[in-house]
């Protein structure tokens, strides 16, 4: 099959076939998981096969014309593959915990619609290579998420979701303000034609903050905790696979691919994102809900990615792509963790838990092996994508910048541990059995990929060094 | 055949009451939708000679003698007339169950026809006089509308709405016998080529700030935007879906635009003062709506807000803007309709609209909440909704005219929009179930098909804009576009 | 040149006191009395037919009208207004009199002699040859208004028994 | 040989290691059978690899300088033998030892999981190779900790895992810095001048080095171990393969990435840290009252003579200081093996409760003598020889202060020991020990092996001079001058000999006074110095964890969250979830005043308005 007609199939088999979900469920919900689990694996299989694809590099193109220029383009090279095979096995991963997870809450056609729906159109910003379609299936994802968030309907839970809608809504259509500058300024919204242009400075300021409201980097990242109160399955969702991931893809799409960000705005994101996550750290080390703490981390993990990114040299850039892989992986790990802790003790605040470890074995290794891979110690995955940001950095020259995300690094450290031993150490106070074998199976599948990503590291690393080598036009 | 538009609803509207007398609700309710399901068809079909002759021109022969009846069609009031069949037909769908408790279908048609009608003549003629003739058929028409359900409350809006509408009216009046005065004649055309020699600059600023203040109260721009929020609510839901979808925007927009545009011809100085009006209804009525706790109170508000949209983007002059500006114009006019009919079962459903004593309907029913949500998103320009393309084209219609500013406003207020909104989900449908809803049911039949008909309609413009936007937008924004010239070459 | 001023202030003034004069019978009649000046007004600017049509229509049939109207209705009690609004209308009116006039005056200079309009020739030709679609939109008003009376004033007991 | 068989101390281990993990726990004998072999194959793999002297191995690992190539050359297969040697003598030794530990499954796992990083570490070629195998230890190491069992034993696996972590991270910031300024990651190929840049990328690589060794500040996790941890683990880890790798790399720094001058800062950076975890270390050895925790303060303040030693930059000293290394790490792992032997038989190592032991365990007693006699470098021993050549090497530097405070060291390690020594076995029998009787053979053996190298190291120290530290120094000195420091290795009758000499004696001194101040109880001789007036009150907080660098950067960290989540992050949510919401009403609050609901109002709004269009029309006019 040829290339363009796969990605299409990617990005139109789950748009398509999450509107068929409530009628599967209608009929019954056996077949309703069944059906999501299909078009899961199916979204999950295909990016796979375009692996050959990836490492022949270059790009592939594909548009269809509509009217005023707002043409839908594909553009299928590396960095697509890579993100669209990251963000999909996550996801795949998700949906299958999530049918032990849900299996009693009511709404569940609605959350399987979303759930599909939202791995379907993050495939489809991956893959787009228009402005304009980047920004649609943005929204997309800000629909999804929103009726996610507020999934338990309670009263706050829903004003949670509400604010979290509203900043990213907001951060987005300030974004497209941006995009419409770029697009009076060269005349198209296509990506490649624009390969290389300059930009005006408020275009960029204006982009750089739809971009930071996705992503929640510090000052617009106050959403992202307030999400915790969604199920946990949606909060991995959100934070590991797929959500913050598109601020970051974004960045690297547009002022890495296709524009030269401009000097200053460069020096700019770099302190921002080290601040970022530092700032981060500490609301983890100090918040006392699991979820809060783990939402915390990923903002300040998300910090090192864009600290990749911005510093803009081939080793940061591949450290930084390999770091959504190892941090897509271990953090889905630590949140479905969390998931079956409060799945079976329902509680959420972590001085009331203890002692888990006894009762739950399999669930502490994996949040351990998880956590170390965070924190980034060998051989786990998370060790060389933190060394690989950090030594860019350095060779970027910025020795006090990288002491500053060391520094971070040891407060990751501090607070995952605290949180370790607070959950899964000390006096057993709630004797909690280890509720269903398919969740605690996708977690011990999630930890294993952390230790085989370490150990076989130089297969994604081809990947992505592909990506990067093809991202990086200016250095040619 | 284009007169048809004027001479089937006002015949039909004539017999009504007599049909009404011996049979209550069947004959009238299938006469009525037939008639104007027949102009939609109508509208449909005429696409393809306007295409290919830019406009033409109709003279109608009664009994072979020609008594030079005379009405112009082009792009632009053919999309009018579309917009018009295609809405008040759902309207009317929407109202065969709705009027039950009201009683008096014929009537009710009647008076709903006669309004159509007096939309498409206004739409269809082409000289001053004969345009607010029209407008006050239209006018009557809504006031009595408005008061239909003969509430005190119901009248006594009403009686607002009439007394402004007729100083708006005055108004009108008064500035076109200004112009009879200038040009000596009242038809576009002469009109048009009347001004262009004609130097008279302050009487003609006169002229349009006094048709700036009719047709802006008609159309409820903010200075005089007062008598909406108070029309809206106490009027039956389908009429305040025909106010707000269709009558502010024909008889307030269309109108001011045309003989802008058309006759007295755009110069940057008012396409300024409009630009700023449009952009302080934006964010005024954005604002007021936030504050409101009754579903159709808010709804009308946000229309000021959105027809502030419409307006900012047909001031803008470029071809663009202007296609940008009619676009929205049919997104809210569809998504508008679309969130009155679906307050009007809400009502039906609950027997009441404030939304503090609603809560978690979406459990119970499911059509309603699904519609109202794709109604609301896309007047607050989120993808793949229709509303995001006219916003989007609109912005960059702003942008391309280096109005940043109101680039800047258009963008923020789209946020306030999206913030109402998300309130009516929260208090009516997204939030926990209210214990006292827990028997209620789904709407009637005919009432939950016209909302999946208006929904399904905003989803697939949404997804399917190409063909849309250039089969009837761009046409529509040419004619309009051409401005004086258009009339001139109308080649009688 | 005096007269027309004297004829304009009249019609002002006997409007102003339909609108204010509390008893409703002698608002009607200074109605009809408004309307014959303007009737006469017309007669003067020399246009025959809508001063017959004003003074026999307005003045003469539409004041029966009332009359009878309010003959027929019980007195019932005054309309309650908020003294505000009473001493409002005319303070505003005065403002709308004086701003109307500095307009009007700058206007007129610049307005250029009105050129013989086309529109000339006999009452009715005028109406079948060159405004005839006024006719149907007068229709339109018509039947609109007949409608809305149907409509508004339809037996209440219906409404009860729903 | 082919440049893969470098493969195998990485792999072999490794393989073995997750084989260990799948035996089930039921099955007894297997494993401890198997770990042994494996042990004696890694041992003889050792040899023949150190037979080799050169081999080089290269590979493609992630590309962008960064390559998976290993190189064997003369320092790295002494290391690699050594710690193959240890590896032997402690699986040996866990065999009783951990018979019966409730997760023995995990034990031998991570044993030789941390065997097959150590080697890598050694082998590695490529810093971020180094770094990768470097830092696995950490988990190894935590892991090994959570096995003490002890209800704190989690909260000093922790406090290891952060503090390492610290070392390591500043380290992997060394080695960016070495990468900006030499654009190269392959470690043979990285000679630079320690100035500017280049010196705080020796003092980070330094960091990472000493803290692995586990000298001062980084030590503190030692102690806390000494107690929580399992003692194999101890005689593993921090006695063993913590100290030769840490000491290994320091060695590299100073010798191949940096030219160290004497007397330069950097040399003096070493020679502070070395004198100043000398003496620190051995006063809280001396007053300890547990025999474990008193063994780990001893372990910290032997890496003090080390640093000290290649700090000197001095042939001779280095060669001391590499020398006192594998010296060291045999008598220390010795002491503990012994300790250990103590604690199975007796159940307890409390020296108050110990007592007169000499007699129930005579070859646990003599290996014991021998190692003590070794680390308080009595002649003939081994500890004497590289502790005279560190003499030597500290005072050639020109600053006496630091030989000084090596001798000072030696004054009270020979006390300590005697106080061990005297309160364990030599003392009268003690009443709460129940008869007991010597430990099973598989104990005893490891500990006299370690004794009678220690001896022949000592006596017939050519052997491990000629070999293992010659080549080591050769690239050190001048070109002519060839480096022979076995000649006055022994002799007794030098000045220095003479001053190391005195300070045993008064150790011996010191230790009769305080036996007899405390009543013939040996455990209470270090009494006295406990309680000297400005002693007492640094005891007491030390004691009170206060110069635990965890404890205080903890207590710093969690504070500096606080005040960034309290002072910032709270702030911003204000923003959003008040500021935004209040501006909202008050502006929809303004205008629905102006909706009031009367005609009137309305109708001065619609004129109002059309007299402004009105005006700003005429305005815009031209």
């Amino acid at each position: 099959m040829k290339v363009e007609t796969i990605t299409q199939l990617i990005i139109f088999i789950p748009l398509l076939g999450s509107l068929l979900v409530p009628l599967a469920g209608a009929i019954s919900p056996k077949l309703r998981s069944v059906w999501s689990v299909l078009i899961g694996g199916m979204t999950a299989f295909l990016p796979l096969t375009l692996i050959p694809q990836a490492f022949k590099g270059g790009e592939v193109l594909w548009s269809k014309r509509l009217a005023l220029g707002l043409d839908f383009i594909l553009i299928i090279d590396p960095l697509s593959i890579f993100m669209s095979i990251v963000s999909s096995f996550i996801g795949f991963l998700i949906i299958i915990y999530s049918l032990g997870y849900i299996h009693h809450e009511d709404h569940q056609d609605e959350y399987y619609l979303m759930v599909v729906m939202f791995i379907g159109a993050m495939m489809g910003l991956v893959f787009s290579g228009s402005l304009v379609f980047i920004y649609l299936f943005w929204e997309i994802i800000a629909i999804a998420c929103w009726r996610l968030i507020g999934f338990y309907r309670q009263k706050d839970y829903v004003v949670k979701a509400d604010k979290a809608f509203l900043m990213t809504f907001g951060g987005a259509v300030v974004m497209l303000l941006g995009f419409i500058l770029i697009y009076v300024q060269t005349g198209t919204f296509n990506l490649e034609a624009m390969r290389g242009a300059a930009i005006p400075g408020t275009a960029v300021l204006l982009i750089l903050f739809g971009i930071f409201s996705k992503s929640a980097t510090v000052p617009l990242h106050t959403w992202l905790p307030d999400a915790g109160v969604a199920p946990t399955t949606v909060t991995a969702l959100l934070h590991a696979a797929v959500l913050v991931k598109i601020g970051v893809y974004a960045y690297a799409r547009l002022f890495l691919y296709t524009f030269k960000i401009p000097e200053a705005w460069q020096q700019a994101v770099i302190i921002l994102a080290v601040v970022s996550s530092l700032i981060a750290a500490g609301g983890a080390a100090v918040e006392n809900d699991i979820k809060r703490i783990l939402a915390y981390s990923t903002i300040s993990q998300i910090g090192y990615i864009f600290l990749g990114l911005s510093v803009a040299n081939p080793t940061a850039i591949s450290g930084s792509l390999l770091y959504i892989l190892m941090h897509g992986l271990a953090k889905a790990g630590l949140f479905l963790c969390a998931g079956i802790v409060i799945h079976s003790t329902n509680k959420r605040d972590i001085r009331e838990m203890g002692g888990l470890i006894k009762t739950m074995p399999i669930t502490a290794i994996s949040f351990l092996i998880c956590a170390f891979s965070v924190i980034g110690l060998p051989p786990l995955g998370g060790f060389f994508s933190k060394l690989l940001v950090i030594m860019g950095t350095i060779k970027a020259n910025q020795i006090w910048i990288a002491a500053l995300a060391l520094f971070t690094a040891i407060l990751t450290m501090y607070y995952l541990m605290r949180a370790f031993s607070f959950i899964f150490l000390g006096e057993l106070k709630v004797a909690a059995p280890e509720k269903t074998p398919s969740m605690v199976g996708v977690v011990t599948v999630l930890a294993l990929f952390s230790v085989l990503a370490g150990f076989f590291v130089s297969y994604p690393m081809k990947l992505v060094q592909m990506a990067t080598t093809h991202i990086t036009w200016w250095l040619r | 055949m284009a007169f048809s538009f004027i001479f089937i609803p006002l015949l039909l509207a004539a017999c009504l009451p007599l049909i009404g007398k011996f049979s209550k609700k069947l004959i009238p309710d299938v006469l009525t939708n037939a008639a104007l399901a027949f102009l939609l068809f109508n509208s449909i079909l005429l696409i393809k000679p306007v295409l290919s002759r830019g406009s033409f021109f109709e003279n109608i022969n009664w009994f072979g003698e020609n008594i030079n009846l005379q009405i112009a069609l082009d792009g632009f009031n053919l999309f009018m007339l579309f917009t018009i069949s295609l809405v008040s037909l759902c309207i009317t769908l929407f109202s065969i169950d709705y009027l039950k408790h009201y009683g008096h279908q014929a009537n009710f048609y009647a008076l709903l026809l006669v309004m159509v009608a007096g939309m498409n003549g206004l739409v269809l003629v082409i000289d001053l006089f004969s345009v607010y003739l029209f407008l006050e058929v239209a006018a009557v028409a809504s006031y009595a509308l408005v008061a239909f359900g003969l509430g005190s409350e119901e009248l006594e809006a009403s009686f607002k709405y009439l007394m402004l509408s007729v100083v708006a009216s005055a108004f009108i009046l008064l500035s076109i016998t200004v112009i009879f005065g200038l040009t000596g004649s009242l038809s576009f055309q002469a009109v048009a080529r009347g001004l262009q020699d004609l130097n008279a600059g302050l009487a003609v600023g006169v002229c349009l700030a006094f048709f700036i203040m009719g047709f802006g109260l008609k159309a409820a721009l903010v200075p005089f935007h007062a008598w909406l929020p108070d029309a809206h609510p106490s009027a039956p839901a389908p009429i305040s879906a025909m106010l707000s979808g269709l009558l502010i925007k024909v008889s307030g927009v269309y109108a001011l635009f045309r003989i802008v545009y058309s006759v007295i011809g755009m110069t940057p100085a008012l396409s300024r003062v409009l630009m700023a009006m449009g952009a302080i209804s934006i964010v005024v009525a954005a604002l007021l709506a936030l504050g409101q706790n009754d579903i159709k109170r808010m709804l009308a508000y946000s229309s000021i807000s959105q027809v502030g949209y419409i307006i900012l983007g047909l001031a803008i002059g470029t071809p663009l803007g202007i296609a940008g500006g009619l676009f929205h114009l049919f997104n809210h006019a569809v998504a508008k309709g679309l969130l009155f009919l679906n307050s009007g079962s809400i009502q039906h459903i609950t027997g009441t609209r404030n939304l503090n004593e609603l809560g978690g309907l979406g459990k119970k029913v499911p059509i309603t909440a699904g519609t109202n949500l794709i109604g609301a998103l896309s007047i607050a320009g989120v993808p793949p909704l229709a509303g995001f393309w006219s916003k989007l084209i609109i912005i960059i219609a702003l942008v391309q005219a280096k109005h940043f500013g109101y680039a800047l406003v258009a963008v923020l207020a789209s946020i306030l929009t999206l913030w109402y909104y998300l309130l009516i989900q929260r208090k009516a449908f997204f939030g926990p179930l209210n214990e006292r809803w827990q028997k209620i049911k789904e709407a009637p039949f005919w009432m939950t098909t016209a909302n999946i008909i208006l929904a399904l309609l905003c989803l697939l413009v949404g997804i399917f804009f190409t063909p849309v936007f250039n089969t009837w937008i761009t046409p529509a924004a040419d004619a309009l576009a051409r401005g004086v010239q258009q009339v001139l070459m109308w080649g009688i | 040149m005096i007269i027309q001023i004297l004829l304009l202030s009249g019609l002002v003034i006997f409007s102003i006191l339909a609108i204010l004069l509390k008893d409703l019978l002698k608002a009607a009649l200074s109605l009809a009395v408004a309307s014959l000046f303007l009737g006469i007004i017309f007669f003067r600017l020399d246009a025959p037919y809508a001063g017959v049509f004003e003074i026999s229509v307005v003045a003469g049939l539409i004041t029966v009208l009332f009359a009878l109207t309010v003959a027929l209705t019980r007195k019932d009690s005054e309309v309650k207004e908020a003294r505000l609004t009473r001493l409002a209308f005319p303070l505003f009116f005065v403002i709308f009199l004086i701003i109307d006039g500095l307009v009007m005056k700058s206007l007129l200079q610049q307005v250029p002699a009105l050129p013989a309009g086309p529109e000339t020739g006999s009452f009715g030709e005028v109406l079948w040859k060159s405004r005839t679609f006024d006719l149907v939109a007068q229709l339109g008003v018509i039947l609109a208004g007949v409608l809305a009376v149907l409509a508004l004033f339809r037996k209440k007991e219906e409404d009860k028994d729903e | 040989m082919m440049a893969t068989t470098l493969l195998w101390p990485i792999i072999f281990p490794a393989v073995v290691a997750i084989v260990l993990f799948l035996i089930p726990a039921r099955i007894k004998l297997v494993r401890e059978v198997l770990a042994v072999l494996s042990s004696i194959i890694l041992l003889y793999l050792g040899f023949a690899l150190f037979s080799l002297k050169n081999l080089i191995l290269k590979a493609d690992w992630l590309g962008t300088g960064i390559y998976f190539d290993l190189r064997l050359y003369q320092f790295s297969a002494f290391i690699l033998l050594a710690l193959a040697g240890f590896l032997f003598l402690i699986t040996l030794y866990s065999v009783i030892k951990m018979y019966d530990h409730p997760r023995i499954r995990e034990y031998y796992g991570y044993v030789f999981l941390a065997a097959a990083f150590s080697n890598g570490a050694v082998l590695a070629n490529n810093f971020i190779l180094l770094i990768f195998f470097w830092e696995a230890l950490l988990i190894t190491t935590y892991a090994l900790i959570t096995l003490g069992l002890k209800p704190t034993s989690h909260r000093t696996a922790v406090k290891s895992l952060i503090i390492g972590g610290l070392c390591d991270f500043s380290m992997i910031m060394g080695i960016g810095l070495i990468w900006a300024s030499t654009g190269t990651l392959t470690m043979d190929a990285v000679h630079l001048e320690p100035h500017g840049l280049a010196a705080a990328a020796f003092i980070l690589m330094m960091i990472g080095a000493i803290g692995k060794a586990g000298a001062m500040p980084f030590h503190t996790w030692i102690p806390d171990a000494a107690l929580d941890a399992p003692v194999t683990f101890m005689a593993f880890m921090p006695a063993s393969f913590e100290k030769l790798l840490g000491i290994y790399l320091l060695a590299r720094i100073s010798l191949d990435f940096f030219e160290l001058k004497v007397g330069s800062p950097m040399a003096m950076v070493l020679l502070i840290i070395g004198a100043v975890t000398i003496v620190l270390a051995v006063f809280m050895a001396l007053i300890q009252k547990d025999f474990k925790k008193l063994l780990s303060f001893h372990a910290i303040s032997q890496v003090g003579y080390m640093i000290l030693g290649i700090g000197t930059a001095i042939p001779i000293g280095i060669a001391g200081g590499v020398f006192h290394m594998i010296n060291h790490a045999m008598y220390k792992t010795g002491l503990f093996l012994s300790a250990g032997s103590v604690e199975h038989r007796a159940g307890t190592t409390e020296l108050k409760k110990l007592g007169g032991l000499a007699r129930e365990m005579p070859w646990t007693a003599f290996g014991f003598s021998v190692c003590a006699l070794a680390i308080s470098g009595v002649w003939p021993l081994n500890g004497f020889v590289s502790k005279e050549m560190v003499f030597h090497g500290a005072l050639e530097t020109g600053y006496p202060i630091f030989a000084i405070a090596a001798w000072v060291g030696a004054i009270f390690t020979f006390a300590s020991f005697l106080k061990a020594g005297h309160s364990v076995f030599f003392g009268p029998r003690s009443t709460e020990v129940p008869k007991t009787r010597e430990s099973e053979w598989p104990i005893v053996l490891p500990i006299l092996i370690l004794a009678i190298l220690c001896i022949t190291f000592g006596v017939y120290n050519k052997l491990p001079l000629e070999n293992f530290i010659q080549p080591v120094i050769a690239g050190q000195a001048e070109p002519g001058q060839h480096l022979d420091f076995t000649a006055g290795a022994l002799n007794l009758f030098t000045p220095v000999a003479g001053v190391s000499m005195l300070c045993l004696l008064m150790a011996l001194g010191l230790h009769f006074y305080g036996w007899k101040r405390g009543g013939k109880k040996a455990y209470l001789a270090s009494e006295p110095i406990h309680h000297l007036p400005v002693l007492h009150q640094l005891y007491d907080l030390s004691e009170a964890r206060f110069f635990d660098i965890y404890e205080q950067g903890v207590k710093f960290l969690a504070w500096l969250s606080k005040i960034m989540f309290k002072c910032i992050d709270r702030p911003i949510d204000f923003i959003y979830e008040k500021i935004f919401v209040v501006i909202g009403q008050f502006f929809t609050g303004l205008f629905q005043k102006a909706h009031n609901g009367q005609y009137a109002n309305y109708l001065a709004w619609t004129i109002g308005g059309l007299i402004a269009v009105v005006w700003v029309i005429l305005q815009l006019l031209p």
